[in-house]
């Protein structure tokens, strides 16, 4: 069997109430990140690159869509990335979507394939895509958003006859900054997938829709009871695209979205993620809008 | 529950005996105030003392803790083992390392801390009057010892009461000569030790604090969070010296030719203004009305839900070294009257 | 002398370098003759009596010490000792004991600076200590060790190497522990073969041989070698206490220059190690008298290049006055003295120290706790005269060596006097050629 | 930090109105940090070298602009480095000079060089990041010497130095000192951006401001623990005067 790199298994429920699972077998340190190596590096866009990341022999990485890593350039630092590949496409490899913003970010797009990088994870709780099968599903990102979801999206379309409808509103500041295009369009291509594009500014190239995600909303029909809306996007897009999907009649607890929190350690001890009770690197950070309505620091 | 005798007279000895094979802390003097340093050859812990600048968790958790050592292909861990033992600690700071034990053993166990904690040997002792005039042990439940503990000693005057807990504590008192088995006249300096030492003590919540997760989940929208928020100078004092607090901060030091270096984690503190700011500067509690609310909410909210202990042992340090007086006890307080006022009108207009 | 050749020279040396501050050296000779020969500061003034003015008194050494940061525990001392003199505090013996240990943790600071950093180069004909660093690294690593030990001292005493945080007015908002005068004691001791190296160093370095009579000026004491307090002496005989620092101290507008001198009797006078060497030479530290002895200075020495020796034998000295003041702390044990209370809330004083490079004077008028009069006079203020005395002496005898060697011996004499022209710029107009 | 084909980047340090107190602490980290001198070659150290290249990256500027010419030099530091970090109060936010900005320039120049205050070159004090762009900043009085190694190191990486954004009093927490109003002294820790280490609390003095304000201070309420303690506005004004003149002016505006 090949060992999981995840340091404490999966847990059931709420972290906070999870039982101690302590493999000190196969894990020294949970702070000790694995030497993994970049064996690719593409960039999408102007601030964003693809890096595909291979893991020492005897190791997988085993994710759920929707889980992340931390990404470690030491002597610069970590930051938490999600993964931007599926499970079913894994294969001995991974893919992180990182947008150039800072310290940790900037040096690892300094890097080139062959070199190597830590990786610790995968944490949190992903998305429970089992639970999605038989459903309608409509993805709704914004931005860098798309890095996370497609992992998920992927998964969906791999197992797509476990799906219904599936619908793809996305939306970004201006056309350079939409991620992923080629790959949508091979996505449109399928012909079994509903693809509405955005951007807040068009330029003369653009011909598709002009205006904020909320604006391809009302283009599309959903049965609200057998549809589940995956939203990942920066913090003051939720606000927005939650009305939007709870005015369409979406259950609250068919409503998805990943949180982004400051995360030092990302197994629920630094504190900096928590949101009320919640730990988002550990709760988190794909949460349903029914978990997080009650907290009020979560939007 | 059987206790054993040790003179005053040993206890200097008893130190000695220890230092072989053991790093000691222990509240140590300096300017004025107490710490828990290490104790240096010939040096001995003061066993009364008014509670510490830092709590004894800078032992199990250091201020500055090295998490890894890393250079290209050999990147290690650094786990500390070296057996410890930590003398004189208060009973509210054994209930604060009761919950640590919790925060950094449960969902994922966080092996540098464990490895630290296990190699530690706590040895607490009784306290006999209040340490300052901001402790509120006795309402938070702290006065006493916790379930778990190793040693914990009483002073009874010319003698120690030693209570073994474990046999981690056993084992400290093992070459040790002139210990006796207590006796029933020490059973009545103990008796009368306790009964006297808790009339020393005042209730300082208006309530019990069984309420407070209660009362602070109705107390959410409050307008005392606005007003201590007006006050706070977001100095980060309070958190800084509270023996429950562990968030933390993750650096990387690098030498010069930035290959190989150390990863550290530093004390943080969520009423810091970048605690919880993400890239492209959204800040999840900007306001400092939201971080003062935030960390009376885990000490004596969250914290309670998630491992049901309470997350304020009481001891009086963040309020001690508050430079606008924003307190536990005020807070709390103020928080119950609110309710109580709330109450009595919502009674009034029902009548 | 050799000034036969009617060559034209122009030396303009734009930001003298290895100096603190900016300062340029002009000369011009026409036929020979000397035309114009000139240090000139262009340091941008700071105006620290201005701000003096008006700040209450606790701030003023905090203030004072960011005059100059080689020197800021000299400044620092003489502002305290202008307070206190002020304001009638009296100082403890161990505040006494602790201030000059720091002192002597500046004097070596800024000695083993400015002897090994910025004189040792020239003396090998290179540009800088990373230069000789390439060349003799062991020379490099010993000046750094030691500069370390002395800014360690410093730190034990004032918090930190430059810009002491607890000398304070009557005293020391903390006193050291005994465990870190231990250590420094133990360091001390282990720096003797440094210390030893040292000397040899300068023994054999070739120093330029020049020599112009002239006065010097330095505070004198009873029994110690003085670097704080004590009255203001003369080599031309007669000291004065000093409140009477303006007799000595005469600044004066001299007609070669528009900026502002300080002279005596003469036409101008030294401060500085020399100065002290030579007024206190029997107050030394009998291992510094042996080592004046050993690198061939005597009373007799008018060769202001030789101040870099004077520096090497205080260095000596300031090792030895050093131990001798951290045994006598240690026996009479330290006591934890909170700072003397000023006597009263207005009043005047003035506080002299020798400060590395020379005699530095702080004068205060203050009133209700406020200061408000200032006046500072620094050791390069007073030593600019002499030291294009010196260069007026110098180049009609160098003239013919050509302008390189000029310029060369003129920076080095510059150099040697280690002027600190940030200090000196509150006092000095500044124009520009 | 680009160099070009991966050689040790050039620095050089310039220093103006300043006291020059923390190119001496450069020098002391130099003593600490010997590995800094193979990590960089200094091409420029007026306070210790001779040798003078205008060919560099990174410019540290030590020192206030106070002048015409100070303003002309900077621009052309500036026009030769690829980054410019100030060095130190002075630089940062005007340090102690700054606290002449309360008096008139003709007063001050009056009262220092009398009769003769015409001819003195001297301007308003200002950062040197209000005449030329800045990259980044070491602050303090002097500057800390390990927060300069540090900043190197972050340069090498090809980052920006980080400060910290917390203020003073967390650093005295954590090195367990006794808060010095416990000892009837006034401080400025509160308000005031740590990374010294808390060094004048440590040392039983009060914080005095020297590396500026942190983010978000809290002035009223600094006020009013002033006050608590005995200082009254005009007290509270002069210990905030001596470093922080031109940041309060900036933020009180
Ligand atoms: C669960 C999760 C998943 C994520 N997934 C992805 C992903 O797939 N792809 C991706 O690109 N990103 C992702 N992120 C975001 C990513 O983690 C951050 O962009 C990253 O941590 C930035 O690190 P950095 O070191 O590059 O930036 P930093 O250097 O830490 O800072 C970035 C920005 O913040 C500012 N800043 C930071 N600290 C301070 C400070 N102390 N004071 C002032 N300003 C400051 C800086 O000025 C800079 O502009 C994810 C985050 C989370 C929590
Ligand atoms: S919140 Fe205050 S009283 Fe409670 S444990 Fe923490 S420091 Fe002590
Ligand atoms: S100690 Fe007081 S002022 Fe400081 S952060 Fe805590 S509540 Fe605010
Ligand atoms: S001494 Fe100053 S910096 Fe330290 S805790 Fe007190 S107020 Fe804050």
């Amino acid at each position: 069997m090949t060992p999981t790199l995840h340091p404490g298994g999966r847990k059931e429920g709420a972290g906070l109430n999870a039982t101690r699972l302590h493999d000190a077998l196969m894990q020294e340190s949970i702070y000790l990140p694995i030497e993994a190596s970049i064996a690719g590096v593409q960039p999408i866009a102007k601030l964003e690159k693809l890096f595909k990341i291979e893991l020492p022999n005897g190791l997988s990485i085993q994710h759920e869509p929707g889980q992340f890593v931390g990404v470690s350039v030491l002597g610069v630092g970590e930051a938490p990335i999600s993964i931007s590949s599926s499970p079913s496409r894994s294969n001995g490899s991974f893919e992180l979507c990182v947008r150039k913003v800072g310290s940790v970010t900037a040096a690892l797009h300094n890097l080139k394939p062959g070199q190597t990088i830590g990786i610790r994870g995968p944490f949190g709780h992903g998305f429970p895509v089992a639970d999605f099968r038989g459903k309608d599903i409509l993805f709704a990102p914004g931005g860098l958003g798309l890095a996370p979801l497609r992992s998920l999206i992927q998964q969906v379309l791999d197992e797509r006859h476990h799906f219904g409808r599936v619908i793809l509103l996305y939306g970004a500041k201006n056309p350079s900054e939409l991620l992923f295009t080629d790959e949508i369009e091979t996505w449109r291509k399928r012909g079994d997938m509903e693809i509405h594009l955005t951007v807040d500014r068009g330029d003369e190239a653009w011909k598709g829709n002009v205006g904020v995600i909320t604006t391809l909303f009302p283009k599309i029909q959903v049965h609200p009871r057998n549809t589940i809306a995956v939203t990942v996007g920066p913090p003051v897009m939720y606000r927005f695209v939650l009305m939007e999907l709870l005015g369409k009649g979406i259950p609250e607890g068919n409503i998805w979205l990943s949180l982004e929190r400051r995360m030092k350690c990302g197994v629920g001890k630094c504190g900096h993620c928590q949101m009320n009770h919640v730990f988002t690197c550990q709760d988190g950070p794909a949460f349903s809008y029914a978990q997080i309505k009650p907290l009020e620091e979560a939007l | 529950m059987t206790f054993q005798i040790l003179p005053k007279a040993r206890v200097n000895g008893w130190v000695d005996s220890l230092r072989p094979g053991h790093r000691l802390y222990g509240p140590m003097p300096a300017d004025g105030a107490f710490g828990f340093s290490e104790i240096g050859e010939g040096q001995f812990p003061s066993w009364d003392y008014p509670t510490s600048l830092l709590p004894p968790k800078r032992v199990v958790l250091p201020p500055r803790e090295k998490l890894l050592d890393f250079a290209p292909g050999k990147t290690r861990p650094a786990l500390e083992k070296g057996p410890a033992v930590i003398l004189g600690i208060h009973t509210c700071d054994m209930h604060a390392l009761a919950l640590l034990d919790r925060v950094y053993g449960e969902g994922v166990p966080d092996q540098h801390y464990l490895a630290r904690r296990e190699a530690t040997t706590l040895v607490g002792i009784e306290c006999l009057r209040p340490c300052t005039e901001h402790a509120f042990c006795k309402s938070m439940g702290t006065l006493t010892l916790p379930e778990k503990f190793d040693l914990h000693l009483t002073d009874l005057g010319e003698d120690y009461a030693v209570d073994v807990g474990s046999e981690k504590g056993e084992a400290l008192l093992g070459g040790l000569g002139g210990l006796r088995k207590a006796e029933n006249t020490d059973y009545g300096r103990l008796d009368r030790a306790m009964s006297e030492k808790w009339a020393r003590f005042p209730y300082r919540l208006d309530f019990d604090a069984s309420e407070l997760p209660s009362l602070l989940a109705t107390s959410y929208r409050s307008d005392l969070w606005e007003k201590l928020g007006e006050r706070c100078l977001a100095c980060s004092s309070c958190t800084m010296v509270c023996p429950t607090c562990t968030c933390f901060d993750v650096v990387d030091e690098v030498d010069f030719a930035l290959t190989a270096g150390q990863r550290c984690r530093v004390w943080d503190s969520c009423q810091l203004g970048m605690f919880a700011t993400v890239v492209g500067g959204h800040n999840f509690r900007s306001q400092r009305a939201a971080r003062v609310r935030h960390r009376f909410l885990r000490k004596g909210k969250y914290q309670h839900e998630a491992y049901g202990l309470m997350g304020c042992v009481g001891c009086g340090r963040c309020a001690q070294s508050c430079l606008v007086h924003i307190t536990p006890v005020d807070t709390f307080n103020a928080l119950y009257r609110q309710r109580v006022e709330a109450e009595a009108q919502s009674a009034e207009v029902a009548s | 002398m050799a000034t036969s050749r009617t060559q034209d020279l122009h030396v303009d040396v734009h930001y003298l370098t290895r100096v603190e501050g900016h300062g340029n050296i002009v000369v011009d000779t026409r036929d020979g003759r000397l035309e114009r020969c000139e240090l000139e500061v262009v340091e941008a003034p700071r105006f620290f009596e201005a701000m003096l003015r008006g700040r209450p008194y606790e701030q003023a050494s905090h203030l004072a010490s960011r005059i100059c940061g080689i020197c800021a525990v000299a400044h620092a001392t003489a502002s305290l000792r202008a307070t206190e003199r002020a304001l009638r505090v009296e100082i403890t013996p161990q505040t006494q004991r602790l201030r000059r240990l720091n002192f002597c943790g500046e004097m070596l600071d800024s000695h083993i600076l400015h002897a090994y950093m910025l004189v040792a180069p020239d003396l090998v004909n290179l540009g800088s200590a990373v230069a000789l660093a390439r060349v003799k690294p062991d020379i490099v690593v010993r000046a750094l060790r030691m500069k370390k030990l002395a800014g360690d001292l410093c730190a034990v005493l004032g918090g930190r190497h430059t810009h002491p945080i607890s000398m304070t007015v009557g005293g020391f908002l903390r006193i050291p522990k005994a465990e870190e005068l231990r250590e420094l004691l133990r360091q001390l001791e282990a720096a003797a073969p440094d210390v030893e190296a040292t000397v040899e160093l300068f023994a054999s370095l070739p120093l330029p041989s020049f020599a112009r009579e002239t006065e010097y000026v330095a505070l004198r004491k009873p029994g110690e070698y003085a670097f704080i307090d004590g009255e203001i002496a003369s080599s031309d005989g007669g000291s004065w206490p000093l409140e009477s620092y303006r007799e000595v101290a005469r600044e004066d507008i001299v007609k070669h220059s528009t900026a502002k001198h300080t002279r005596h009797a003469r036409e101008s006078y030294m401060v500085g190690a020399l100065a002290r060497y030579l007024i206190n030479h029997d107050r030394l530290h009998p291992k510094a008298q042996a080592t004046a002895k050993r690198l061939g200075l005597t009373p007799a020495c008018r060769n202001p290049y030789w101040i870099t020796v004077a520096q090497v034998v205080e260095l000596v000295h300031s090792y030895e006055d050093a131990k001798v003041l951290i045994d006598r702390l240690l026996t009479d044990g330290l006591r934890l003295e909170p700072p003397a209370a000023p006597a009263r809330r207005s009043g005047e004083g003035v506080g002299a120290v020798e400060a590395p490079r020379g005699t530095l004077y702080h004068h205060y008028a203050i009133e209700d706790g406020v200061l408000t009069q200032a006046n500072c006079i620094i050791p390069t203020g007073q030593n600019l005269a002499n030291i294009e005395a010196d260069m007026r002496a110098l180049v009609p005898q160098i003239l013919s060596k050509g302008k390189e060697e000029v310029t060369r011996s003129l920076e080095m004499l510059v150099r040697a006097y280690d002027p600190c022209i940030s200090c000196s710029t509150h006092m000095l107009e500044v124009r520009f050629v | 930090m680009t160099a070009p084909n991966g050689a040790k980047p050039k620095v050089a340090f310039f220093d103006f109105a300043s006291c020059e107190g923390c190119q001496l602490t450069v020098v002391d980290a130099l003593q600490t940090h010997l590995g800094l001198l193979d990590a960089v070659e200094i091409v420029q150290f007026r306070e210790a070298m001779s040798e003078r290249a205008d060919d560099y990256q990174i410019a540290f500027i030590e020192g206030s602009c106070t002048r015409a010419v100070d303003e002309e030099r900077l621009k052309a530091i500036r026009g030769r480095a690829q980054l410019v970090i100030a060095l130190g109060a002075c630089a940062h936010m005007g340090g102690v000079n700054a606290g002449r900005i309360s008096q008139s320039l003709e007063a001050v120049r009056g009262y220092v060089y009398g009769a003769k205050a015409g001819t003195i070159d001297t301007g308003p004090v200002r950062p040197i990041g209000s005449v030329i762009p800045v990259d980044g900043y070491i602050p303090g009085c002097p500057i800390d010497r390990e927060e300069f190694a540090r900043s190197v190191t972050a340069l090498l990486q090809g980052r920006m130095p980080s400060l910290p954004d917390y203020p003073v009093c967390a650093e005295c927490r954590l090195h367990e000192n006794v808060c010095v109003f416990q000892n009837g002294k006034a401080c400025l820790g509160p308000v005031t951006r740590a990374g010294c280490g808390a060094i004048c609390p440590t040392y039983h003095a009060g914080c005095e401001g020297c590396r500026g304000l942190a983010p978000g201070a809290n002035l009223p309420s600094l006020r009013s623990v002033l006050a608590e303690h005995g200082l009254d506005a005009r007290a509270a004004d002069d210990s905030l005067r001596l470093f922080l003149s031109a940041e309060l002016a900036e933020h009180e505006a």
